[in-house]
């Protein structure tokens, strides 16, 4: 059986508990919204892209632990990355929590490995990342169901 | 039955999630199947197995039999003036959009009301908007007290002449407030309005009568009551079926086809098209002879005691507050978890063995209503206990102190 | 798979119609179900039954799961370009009326033209008229040969620029004429129109895929095709499905709902309001599986030694008329005994124990094309053998001394 | 089992063969029209009613060997008769075709007590009679579905 110790590890509650990114970028170059029918959740992710550079991150909006945990290290990671490297972030993300093999993901990433086993849960971690990557792209309104 | 022995009946609550035993509190959604109901879908396949009505051989009559029995016994369980007034759908939310579409579609002229109350579930809303948006109808929507029970004053006063179809549930799935449908509908019927109860809730939990309601139409879902997936019935008083024109077209709802005219069947086969979901139908034959086994009596005590005793449980643990919880209540418990996301309370009930439901539960504007994007449920049927309570409050607590 | 190991796959066929073995020739009315499918429906109200979609607890996960499996091996046996091209509907039937009311009804106007045949099911005609009396569409009827086969050339001058929609059975249940589909669809989209093809009676017989027949929406019976009751599919394009409107509105269809206004869910969710048949779709899973175990070309191969044989049967008896016997023909066998009615036909051969249908099919066009009211119709599966059509020779003889 | 030699009485099949009373009744004071779906069949039944006296009964249309011979023994059953004396004798017939116990009708009817034995041939058994029972009622179109 899978550990609930393992979906919730202390970084991730943290996270969710006293999220530091929450709010709204300024100046916001690119905005994306994120639907979890699942959870009833909305969350609005807000962008500053500058030279092709993401300076700032930021998200707001109620969500559960995990998309809320989730949506915050993404803030924190993404910072001075560019648009293509947070596609391959999340590619590896991805891997991580819905894969089947071994990934190498940054280490605040990889607490969000015991996901994995919560199929259930993969929604909520990933939810921020599509709505961040749909809003790079073109600024729309993404659903993860 | 006692107790003990209404929950030999459902295979499926003998097992375990990971090393917990299962604790299904997730009727609501859809109830577990006894055995008996099981058996009759098998029964069927391996022994009648044939399709209906216009068959003359062996397979075909048996299986024709026993898919027009168990029309037979819906109607008398849920108090149908005679068979013909029930019509065999996929569920609760397809008998709301035959009404929507068969019956209302022609009927409505631009400034026409239609009026549901706040608590509908997305089934008994979605059809109605769509059909507003067709006809240039207006969708009013009579408020909710915060107990959860209906403002009844203000329904009256959103009554008027145009008011052509009145909808409201008769058991929320979503914080279990049970309607006072009978009186609603007499109110309904003196402003002149056609009117409709979404039973999906109330058929697997307490007495319906349909012609004592005397509402014009009747959603039920068989799938929450005890039955098979896949089946439901609208219940239709006759005299309306018969002026409704048929919904969909195809095999079986025409009495005679060619290209210059088509003429159509009778009432309930008019609006049958197509093969039907047979097994489904005779598995909920095989309901509600389970049903009637228990009785409605026993169900409801049995439910009231175990929603008193759930409340409890649930208002002793510091940081819940119950949703919605009004005098007349089905057993459903909607709650909140201070500081943790019901989500997260989910899948930590889950961990535990126990199953609940998180979310809106398809009814979003009852969940604004409140202030809230979601909730916990945990929705009971006559095959808990109240140790299954003690296991919810456990969890709950349990997710506290993961995370609150 | 051998064809006496696969008939023990059917428990329905290990039976006796009073002292006599069953002989079941009625599968175009319905085929019998393995009992790999029985199981899995079984399976599923045992072990995993929950609500799907919406559900955190691991029953819901693994309904869930099984569910959206189901729609990924449908996809994958019709040539489906992916999973979210299958919309699970009813049947046949609801599929058909699904396009005409969600696809054509909004877009047809006076004077647009509907193109069908004169074999279609009365599934695949009245759906289309109830249609053209809501919009002002007129209805073209392709005809048919006296082999039974389609007028192809009158097929070709029927379609204009006004044709907005053409639909066409891939086999004729009544007679078992193949149609060439690809071929068809790509005269009517030369044409402009938006094709349909009405699948119900290939699936369970003929290698079907959707991205070569290239047409736009293709109707699956679930229950032709070795699955319960109550099942079936509506595959269509990934485009032309997300410009479709919803057709039903409910739970699971939408993204979210207010007052003001609804969002409707992506593809293929939009289209499955309410609680689907769950435990239907995962039979007809287990069904695709069980069809895959076996491979078309021996099924087609089977049936088309067992038509042969079936035709030869027939033609030794005196009296017996062959109707609509085509060269591209799949297992059906219709057919009239002179100075027998069908109807009488039907009864002594059942109490021969071999089980055939009788009447006019839900074809009664196709009838009429052939001045009939009825014929007798044995219509062949896997699991039938040639002892099982010298039965019915033998039958059909009797019949003749009874009542010829 | 059911006999099929009970269903097939020679007298069932010689009127079925050989009908007597096809044909239209004139002059015609009622007419009705019957549908049994299941067959695919129609009937046309055409009666002379004179001083609440029916005088003469015919019927058109095809239909299997039990309806035929039901409708062409009824035709020649019904002459003489008031249509109230029609009605009763249909419960009886209804009765001997569909009902349980024992029943006493007259012997030109009772040639089709085997159909009790085949559920689904009753409808062709009553067809003639619902058709004239309406038309004499009404006139109406009548199905037995
Ligand atoms: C109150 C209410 N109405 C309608 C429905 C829809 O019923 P079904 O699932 O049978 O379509 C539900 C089920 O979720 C419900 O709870
Ligand atoms: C050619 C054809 N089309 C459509 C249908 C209707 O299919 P369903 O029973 O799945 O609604 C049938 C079934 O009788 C059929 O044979």
């Amino acid at each position: 059986m899978s550990d609930l110790r393992e979906l919730y590890l202390e970084m991730v509650t943290d996270h969710a508990k006293n999220p530091r990114h929450r709010g709204k970028a300024e100046p916001c170059t690119h905005i994306g919204t994120g639907n979890n029918p699942l959870c009833g959740d909305k969350i609005v992710v807000t962008v500053s892209v500058n030279d092709g550079i993401i300076e700032l991150v930021k998200f707001d909006g109620e969500g559960c632990a995990i998309s809320t945990a989730s949506a915050d290290l993404m803030a924190e990671i993404l910072v001075g990355k560019t648009p293509d490297e947070a596609t391959s972030l999340f590619t590896g993300f991805h891997e991580l929590v819905a894969g089947e093999g071994n990934v190498d993901v940054p280490k605040k990433l990889a607490v969000f490995s015991g996901v994995r086993e919560f199929p259930m849960r993969v929604k909520c971690a990933t939810l921020a990342w599509h709505t961040v990557l749909s809003a790079l792209e073109q600024g729309n309104e993404v659903s993860t169901e | 039955m006692t107790t003990a022995s209404i929950v030999d009946n459902f295979p499926a609550l003998r097992q375990s999630i990971g090393d917990k035993s299962l604790v299904y509190l997730d009727s609501a959604a859809t109830t577990q199947k006894p055995q008996s109901v099981i058996d009759a879908v098998t029964r069927y396949y391996e022994h009648d197995n044939a399709n209906i009505h216009r068959g003359v051989h062996t397979l075909s009559q048996r299986a024709t039999q026993s898919y027009e029995n168990a029309r037979k016994n819906i109607a008398s369980l849920l108090g149908a003036n005679r068979p013909e007034e029930v019509i065999f759908v996929r569920g609760a939310t397809e008998a709301i959009n035959m009404i929507a579409q068969a019956w209302a579609r022609p009927r409505l002229v631009e400034g026409d009301e239609i009026l549901i109350t706040e608590m509908e579930h997305h089934s008994n809303i979605v059809p109605w908007q769509i059909v507003c948006e067709q006809t240039g109808a207006i969708l009013k929507v009579a408020p909710v007290l915060d107990d959860g029970s209906l403002d009844i004053e203000a329904y009256k006063s959103l009554l008027s002449e145009d008011t052509v179809l009145v909808s409201i549930a008769h058991v929320s799935n979503a914080i279990g407030t049970i309607n006072p449908v009978q009186e609603l509908c007499a109110f309904a019927k003196e402003a002149g309005a056609t009117t409709v109860v979404d039973g999906a809730q109330a058929c697997g939990h307490l007495q319906v009568n349909f012609q004592e309601i005397d509402c014009d139409f009747y959603a039920v879902s068989g799938h929450k009551m005890f039955g098979p997936t896949g089946i439901g019935c609208l219940l239709g008083k006759y005299e309306v079926l018969q002026e409704m024109e048929p919904w969909q077209g195809g095999g079986d709802m025409i009495l005679s086809v060619s290209f210059e005219e088509t003429t159509w069947n009778d009432v309930p086969f008019k609006f049958e098209a197509g093969t039907p979901n047979i097994a489904g139908a005779i598995g909920l034959g095989a309901a509600v002879q389970f049903i009637e086994g228990i009785g409605y009596e026993t169900m409801v005590s049995h439910e009231q005691e175990l929603l008193a005793y759930g409340r409890g449980v649930l208002e002793n643990i510091e940081g819940v507050t119950l949703v919605g919880a009004s005098e007349h209540n089905a057993g459903v418990l909607s709650f909140t978890v201070e500081g943790v996301h019901p989500h997260d309370v989910g899948t930590i009930l889950d961990h535990a063995g126990v199953a609940i439901r998180t979310g809106n539960h398809c009814a979003e504007p009852l969940m604004r209503r409140f202030g809230l994007s979601a909730t916990c449920r945990a929705s009971l049927s006559v095959y808990n206990t109240t140790e299954d309570l003690d296991r919810l409050g456990l969890a709950v607590q349990e997710a506290i102190r993961i995370l609150g």
